[in-house]
């Protein structure tokens, strides 16, 4: 595969480590009231589609950036890649 | 129809006239007692069980396809019970011993071959850590051998012993492991089954689940609503896609592609199974001759049922590495299945929070050799509601409550069981 | 016999002749040939026998869809098994043999299957051979397996060589006949970036094997000459002998070039092979068509080929297999062959067109319009074929070679590599290339189903200029001469009917009637019948036998073609050695090596090396009179413990953390606090997943305020370094943090033992003050060394001992490793290895990677205390859950055996003393052991449930894989110094 | 000044220099290197100190500068590294570290890696077998990280007929070995 990474432009995948769906930016609060229930779901539990997916890359032989790419599992087409880092602020994570 | 030796020469020798299909094309009824989702190896094993162990005999297998044609017709046809975990090995076992009178049991040859299979390792903590399965293994009553480099090279003389660059230092064997003919398995447990009644219905594509009142009542098919006392999915690989269905949409289950390899056929090479503890390469030969070859899956969510270039790399230069006579043998074909990769590495044979509805999957890689416990155990649930002996850590709460199941230690990252 | 059946013309080189053998036999070729043709142009038609009933079989094709010439190629370790004839291009000195008989190969004595074939039809074995169990294993198999497979392999390692390679183009066109060559004049004279790839040796395609004009050239050199231009534009790269032979995802493609395939051997460093791995921004598939046979019975005699291959065989390599010719058609192409053949002046005998009326009518030879041919004979070469003509009656016709054409497949073989299906085209009788193609692909010529040249041509430039449009490159279809333009005309026909067998898969010998069975026995979708009769499963992937096979099944279940199913294919398009996929990454250069920058002098002193890893570490360090590795891993142990050794330790990871929230930032991925850790000092850090679960252990230094130096395990530091990312980027992206690695800036050397300081002082400059008082346990610093090399210093014990680590850039380890050395004679220092290493940790009860699984918690390793509950950290709330914290939870201990004289082994497990040895009564196992030379007895680190409370307890630690069994106490895993006076002295 | 000697990547007290075929392959030792970040919210700051001391803007994503007696190349976000001459910036991050303050991390890289530089015509017919950057089409200001042979590295076109190769100095070895192969496949 190749990931057009949004600054270096299309790299081969083999430069990148997968770790999965994007939804483990969103680490719960650790003093929530549900704190135990809401790691297991956060941790365990994942979208599995069949079809578009919001995944996490690492471009570990590069720049080290962590990316979420958006991909279809069927084609594995790819529309969209962006920063990890943004995506994360975007979803409200800051310090 | 009973397969034998003097059928065969019978009709040999009357122009084969005689052979009736394997198993009946019969239309769906209304209803079953039991519906099993998915007419892949541990489907049909489950109806099969169903049927002979259970004495059930208001059961049908509904299949989108064709039968065997998830993973069970596309693996590395490997058997073994040589698991670490006292979650797994009682399981494994089981499968291993039913694996042993299979074909005596559906009347089909799958020519269930144990040849052994050897597990490299290259560091002293590997070793301990073989040491430990092996013991194991042991402790349950299982065979397992500890060799060291120069019992491997009594087995295995063709590995790199002389320029590798991770030397061999050992091995774990275990002689019952071995292969099995794939697709045979699959036909074997149709046969099975069909022959005590069970209705094996082909493309039949399942569209919906009909569920009231938290029960679930059947389900809703290319060929129309089938109702069904109780449902049971088993189509590992696809369980994401089916359990939304049913509206449980996250589970603890990644899909992922597998790819497999071989070669053009051989003159005899190998003894046995072999794996190479220093790189992502397992091997074994076929009766056919062909080296049947694979590694690690390709990494990321896929159900493409294909994969890519680096990882056909990967496993050729483990393959390579750890045995170079096969530099010259040419891979024939490659070919993808989807793996339910789980989160610690271990299936799932469980109940779900709707009633009537059963859930068998995340095999990840291993799913092929436990088709038949898989199918006695998610039978025996079906039947009488309660787990299998050898099956009670499977359940879908063991992430919740800490008591995961984690052969590799790896954790929650399915890509690395 | 020289050359006995070479003709005229053709595009070999008559003036040089090449030497060759064949079953030991010499003969002699031109450059130019193949294998196969060669052995035809000698008169030799039988070339193999057949993978199940062993029959006599000659080529069927010229080119890779070959099911049947199959030969061992070269002998030794280059013994290559399964090669193609027909592909083979011919050298000098070749040396072939024909495989997978027993016996000369026009005798085999496996031959006897096919005389019992009725027993072996379809699917037989898994009726039958399953009494008595026991002989499966013990009789049948064996029989079989020997029976089975097709070439052999010498046991030898492969001694070439083979490389990989990367190429990025703007249009990668597949094959270099009519509609590949035109599309790459299209596409190179625009100025874009292009590879054309051919299989073939000659680039060209049928353009070489026909008589076709292109304007005022024949064919062939037309091919040349553009060719050559093509050749000499800077932005073409023109790949002869090279298959691509995968499609994968966003536009990557595999092909392998035969570089050294057609010489004897590889030119010495360089490669017999190259993978190339190419990236296209647009592809183009011209991989022309592949001829399909018609079945009748004994249709797999020698000499009965592809209608064109004879063609082939006889205008491009000037070769034929005999001397009288027929030709067995369903459509005009065949009659090609036969006005070319006649043009030769070969005798035709007679063309048995099964097309009553549309069957084309001469006078220049017989046509037998709307006949079959029902039968051939001649076991080991055709003499003859018996034709059943239109009114029933039969007739017999004597020739050497029958050309048989049943119409053309497009190649979609790689369109379908995405798992893209082909759709049927009526027209042609065949399936074309479906609609979803691989990302970036279209396809032209006859791989398109547009089989004339003329077509080919203009769908080839049409095909460019619409592709690099797609890529905003303007290009307009290259001026193409003119050229033949027939059309289809065809009437289907897979086999003649008939009660004998008729080969479908020639190679596996898989017939109408094994179809016919496969139906009957309900074995009916496509599939099944693949897997339950093998149809196509043979080396050639069933090129010229899947859409026969789906046409018998069609027939039997009274649907359509398409409606019975398609037939998809998988990479590689041709089978590729394994050596080629691996390329350098093999042997010993399986993967790379990292060396510690100790490992020169290391190597000096005759260390024994170990594999951690990528690194390859000092093990031990024997000297001379130590002819056991105990002896010298002893030695090393109690010298350290006595007086001081030195250890390279550079391979730990070491990860620079600064920043204005780094403290806060270790704060959270280690379990324990790190926030208040005071500058110039160093903590112990407990690195748990979210899971729970210890992920890597280590010490981290406070240089400054802002700015710390992590050190991991060997093992894990490029996944804690992934891992430190993660949280950097995706959990608090706000902090201010940055890391980097600088693992190799550092040679780094634990000095440890009671004269450490005394050693290090010698060393480290006066300015430095390392006493106790001013540089305390856990203290850190920076320094200079040797009169001013800067340096660091960090008070740290792995051994349990009074132990520094010393750091200085790498360049100057080297250096400093011999200075040390020499400074620490006057204490008799050691310099010791990973085993001491591993002796010592054992010793002071440090957890490391045996105990670091991936399956133990803080609280198994009897630090559940370290994991503090006034922060957040990740893996601290998974860490809870009930399943991990039962009373009965494994805890890491001790053990020594009861007797001292006896010793265990890691890997045993823990049972109790009156209990059966079984997995109920499993109390845990045992992580690691050693020898301890200072205890003298063995001891060893192991979990136990609820280990902590059961000290004293006496336990069994059973190894029943070795047959062994020894009464353990259950100790503090603390052996050496628990109160841990020496690392504070 | 102390007087412990240096050893090159490839262990040796001389720089290693390869010929073969119409290659040369050029151990290069006297570098000197430091990774530059900025800091979070000090990016103006960082620039000025940068503009300063370096003279011009920092390269983009991908590329590099060669300057003197700075050379730069990115190397990630806000990340870069700063190469000098050995001889005269053998304590580079300290050099670095007071012109960016608290602006920068620096950390010293010198000693973490090994650099070949690779000469000669068919260069790119050479880099082709080792990894895939797309080499033919880089700039001469192109940097980028990549594979060769299972080793991370850092590859930088400096003109037409030069490459330099940068990876990680415990893997020299092996690096020059598969460098030394490529160029003797082609040769």
């Amino acid at each position: 595969m190749i990931i057009p990474h949004p600054l270096l432009g299309p790299r081969d995948s083999q430069e990148f480590t997968y770790l999965g769906d994007a939804d483990l930016i969103d680490r719960p609060d650790w003093q929530a009231e549900n704190a135990a229930d809401r790691f297991y779901e956060y941790l365990y539990l994942r979208d599995n589609p069949a079809g578009e997916h919001r995944e996490l890359w690492f471009h570990e032989q590069g720049d080290r950036s962590w990316l979420v790419v958006t991909r279809d599992t069927v084609t594995h087409e790819i529309s969209k890649v962006e920063l990890a880092r943004d995506v994360a602020r975007a979803r409200g994570r800051s310090k | 129809m009973r397969y034998s030796g003097f059928k065969v020469l019978k009709e040999a020798l009357t122009g084969h006239k005689g052979w009736q299909p394997a198993w009946r094309d019969p239309a769906p009824k209304a209803h079953y007692d039991f519906v099993v989702v998915g007419g892949g190896g541990h489907g049909l094993a489950t109806a099969h069980y169903l049927a002979k162990v259970f004495g059930r005999s208001s059961v049908a297998v509904l299949e989108k396809g064709w039968i065997g044609g998830g993973n069970v017709g596309r693996n590395t046809t490997i058997i073994r019970s040589n698991y670490l975990l006292d979650g797994n090995e009682p399981f494994y076992e089981f499968s291993m011993k039913l694996w042993e009178g299979l074909e005596q049991d559906f009347n089909f040859n799958a020519m269930v071959s144990q040849r052994g299979v050897l597990n490299l390792c290259h560091t002293d903590a590997q070793r301990d850590a073989f040491r430990r399965r092996g013991n194991a293994m042991r402790l349950n009553g299982v065979d397992a051998e500890l060799l060291d480099t120069e019992g491997v090279r009594r087995m295995a003389p063709f590995l790199n012993f002389d320029s590798a660059r991770f030397p061999i230092k050992g091995g774990l064997l275990q002689p019952r492991g071995g292969t099995v003919r794939h697709d045979a398995v699959a036909w074997g447990y149709a046969r099975g089954a069909d022959s005590r009644g069970v209705d094996i219905i082909q493309n039949c594509e399942v569209t919906g689940f009909r569920i009231e009142n938290g029960k679930c009542l059947g389900v809703d098919t290319t060929r129309g609503f089938i109702g069904a006392g109780k449902v049971g999915v088993a189509v590992a690989g696809s369980s994401g896609r089916v359990m939304a269905m049913a509206g449980i949409n996250r589970l603890p289950i990644e899909s992922h592609v597998l790819q497999a390899f071989v070669s053009e056929g051989l003159k005899p090479l190998l003894p046995g199974v072999i794996t190479y503890g220093a790189g992502h390469f397992y091997v074994s030969q076929s009766d056919k001759g062909g080296l049947v070859f694979g590694g690690d899956i390709d990494g990321y969510n896929s159900y493409a049922q294909r994969g890519n270039l680096p990882v056909v790399e990967d496993v050729c230069e483990g393959g390579m590495s750890l045995m170079p006579m096969i530099g010259r043998a040419r891979l024939l074909r490659m070919w993808g299945g989807i793996m339910d990769m789980s989160m610690d590495g271990s299936p799932i044979i469980d109940r779900t929070d709707i009633d009537g509805l059963y859930f068998n999957g995340g095999w990840c890689y291993g799913g092929f050799k436990a088709t038949p416990a898989s199918g006695w155990c998610f039978a025996h649930l079906l039947a009488t509601d309660r787990p299998h002996e050898t099956a009670t850590a499977y359940r879908f709460d063991r992430f919740r409550k800490g008591l995961m199941i984690d052969e590799k230690g790896m954790g929650a990252q399915p890509n690395l069981h | 016999m020289s050359q006995s059946h070479r003709i005229d013309g053709g595009l070999i080189d008559r003036s040089r002749a090449l030497h060759f053998r064949f079953n030991g036999k010499t003969y002699q070729g031109h450059p130019g040939d193949t294998l196969a043709s060669a052995l035809l142009a000698n008169g030799v038609r039988l070339m193999g026998r057949s993978f199940k009933y062993h029959r006599p079989r000659g080529p069927i094709s010229a080119g890779s869809e070959e099911p049947n010439a199959l030969v061992e190629l070269r002998s030794g370790a280059r013994q290559e098994p399964n090669t193609r004839a027909t592909t083979a291009e011919l050298f000098d000195g070749l040396d072939a043999r024909s495989q997978n008989h027993v016996g000369p190969l026009s005798f085999d004595l496996l031959a006897v299957n096919d005389r019992l074939s009725p027993f072996f039809a379809a699917g037989f074995y898994y009726k039958t051979f399953m009494w008595p169990k026991a002989f499966w294993e013990k009789l049948y198999e064996p029989m079989i397996r020997r029976a089975a497979g097709l070439g052999s392999l010498t046991k030898e390692a492969d001694p070439d060589l083979y490389d990989k390679g990367f190429l990025h183009c703007d249009l990668l066109i597949i094959g270099g006949g009519p509609a590949g060559l035109a599309a790459a004049l299209t596409a190179g004279r625009a100025g874009a970036n292009v590879i054309l790839a051919d299989e073939d040796f000659v680039l060209g395609g049928r353009l070489n094997a026909e008589t076709f004009t292109l304007g005022d050239a024949s064919g062939s050199d037309w091919a040349s000459a553009t060719v050559a231009e093509l050749a000499a534009m800077p932005n073409v790269r023109v790949m002869a002998r090279t298959t691509v032979l995968g499609a994968f995802d966003h536009g990557i493609f595999g092909a392998l070039e035969r570089v050294s395939d057609h010489l004897l051997q590889p030119a010495a460093g360089k490669p017999r092979q190259i993978l190339w791995r190419i990236y296209a921004g647009r592809s183009l598939l011209c991989a022309g068509a592949t001829e399909r046979p018609i079945a009748f019975e004994n249709n797999d005699r020698p000499g009965i080929m592809l209608a064109s291959a004879l063609r082939s065989y006889a205008n491009r390599w000037a070769a034929l297999p005999g001397k009288e010719v027929a030709i067995f058609t369903n459509n005009d192409d065949g009659h090609r062959t036969a006005t070319d053949l006649l043009a030769k002046g070969i005798k035709v005998a007679a063309v048995i067109d099964s097309r009553k009326t549309d069957a084309p009518r001469t006078n220049r030879y017989e046509v037998l319009a709307g006949a079959l041919v029902s039968g051939a004979s001649g076991r080991l070469g055709l003499s003859g074929v018996e034709v059943r003509l239109p009114g029933g009656e039969t007739r017999t016709i004597a020739c050497q070679a029958l050309g048989v054409s049943g119409g053309w497949n497009p190649n979609v073989h790689l369109t379908c590599h995405q798992r893209g299906r082909p759709v049927w085209d009526e027209a042609l009788a065949a399936f074309v290339p479906g609609g979803v193609l691989p990302a970036g692909m279209s396809v032209a010529g006859a791989a398109a189903g547009t089989l004339s040249t003329a077509g080919a041509l203009s769908s080839g430039a049409a095909g460019a200029v619409k592709a690099l449009a797609d890529l905003g490159i303007r290009a307009k279809p290259a001026d193409l001469p003119e050229a033949e333009d027939a059309p289809v005309r065809i009437a289907p026909l897979f086999h003649v009917p008939g009660k004998g067998r008729a080969w479908l898969d020639q190679q596996n010998d898989v017939t109408v009637k094994d179809v016919k069975l496969a139906h009957q026995e309900g074995y009916v979708s496509v599939e099944h019948l693949k897997r339950y009769t093998t149809l196509g499963m043979a080396t050639d992937q069933g090129k010229t036998a899947n859409i026969g096979g789906l046409a018998v099944m069609a027939e039997m279940t009274g649907k359509s073609i398409p409606e019975t199913g398609t037939t998809i294919f998988r990479p590689p398009y041709t089978p590729v050695a394994i050596g080629a996929l691996a390329g350098r990454s093999a042997g010993k250069d399986f993967r790379p090596t990292r060396l510690t920058p100790s490992h020169k002098w290391a190597a000096e002193q005759g260390a024994v090396f170990v594999e951690v890893g990528m690194w390859l570490r000092a093990q031990w360090f024997p000297r001379p009179g130590e002819t056991h590795w105990r002896q010298s891993v002893d030695r090393e142990v109690l010298a350290t413990r006595k007086s001081v050794g030195i250890c390279d330790v550079t391979t730990l990871g070491k990860i620079d953390v600064q920043g204005t929230d780094a403290a806060e930032f270790l704060n959270r991925i280690y379990a324990n606090p790190f926030a208040k850790l005071a500058v110039g000092k160093v903590r112990y850090g407990l690195m748990l997943r979210e899971d729970g679960m210890a992920m890597d252990d280590g010490t981290t230094a406070r240089l400054a305020e802002d700015h710390f130096v992590m050190t991991t395990t060997t093992a894990n530091a490029v996944g804690v370094y992934r891992h430190m990312e993660f949280c950097r980027q995706c959990l608090w992206p706000d902090m201010d943090v940055q890391i980097i690695s600088t693992t190799e800036a550092w040679a780094q050397y634990s000095v440890a033992g009671p004269n450490a300081r005394r050693l290090l002082q010698k060393i480290i400059d006066p300015a430095f003050d390392i006493s106790n008082e001013a540089f305390p346990y856990m203290g850190c610093g920076e320094i200079t060394v040797c009169g001013g090399l800067r340096a660091r210093l960090f008070r740290i014990s792995f051994s349990g001992e009074l132990a520094f680590e010393i750091a200085v850039p790498t360049r100057y380890g080297d250096a400093l490793i011999r200075r040390m050395v020499e400074a620490g004679k006057e204490f008799d220092a050691v310099v010791y290895g990973t085993e001491a290493l591993g002796v010592m940790r054992i010793e002071k009860g440090h957890a490391a990677g045996n105990e670091l699984n991936g399956t133990s918690t803080a609280l198994n390793l009897g630090m559940g205390g370290m994991v503090s509950k006034k922060k957040d950290s990740i893996g601290s709330t998974l860490s809870e859950r009930e399943g991990l914290n039962r009373e009965d939870a494994l805890g890491l201990v001790g053990f020594r055996p009861v007797n001292p004289a006896e010793t265990f082994a890691a890997g045993s497990h823990l049972i109790g003393k009156g209990d059966v040895a079984n997995a109920a009564n499993d109390q845990g196992y045992l992580t690691s052991v050693c020898f301890s030379p200072n205890l003298g007895y063995t001891i060893g680190l192991g979990y136990l449930k609820n280990g902590a409370a059961r000290k004293g307890e006496v336990l069994r630690a059973v190894n029943p894989v070795q047959n062994a069994e020894t009464l353990v106490e259950v100790v503090s895993a603390h052996f050496v110094d628990p109160e841990g006076e020496r690392l504070r002295a | 000044m102390h007087d412990l000697a240096a050893l090159t990547p490839l262990s040796a007290t001389e720089p290693r220099i390869e010929r073969i075929g119409a290659i040369r392959i050029v151990e290069v030792t006297d570098r000197s290197l430091a990774s530059l970040t900025c800091r979070s919210g000090k990016s103006r700051p960082f620039e000025a100190a940068a503009k300063a001391l370096f003279g011009g803007a920092l390269p983009a994503p991908g590329a590099w500068f060669e300057g003197a007696p700075f050379s730069l190349i990115w190397t990630g976000p806000e990340q870069w590294f700063v190469e000098a001459s050995f001889a005269t910036h053998e304590d580079i991050a300290r050099i670095l570290k007071e012109p960016f303050g608290d602006a920068a991390s620096v950390t010293e890289q010198t000693d973490g890696w090994v650099r070949f530089d690779l000469e000669g015509t068919p260069v790119v017919d050479m880099l082709e077998r080792l990894c895939p950057v797309p080499s033919r089409r880089m700039k001469n200001d192109a940097a980028t990280r990549t594979m060769i042979e299972h080793v991370g590295c850092l590859v930088l076109r400096r003109a037409a007929d030069r490459f330099s190769v940068i990876a990680p100095r415990s893997f020299a070895g092996s690096l020059h070995h598969a460098l030394c192969a490529a160029a003797t496949s082609i040769a």
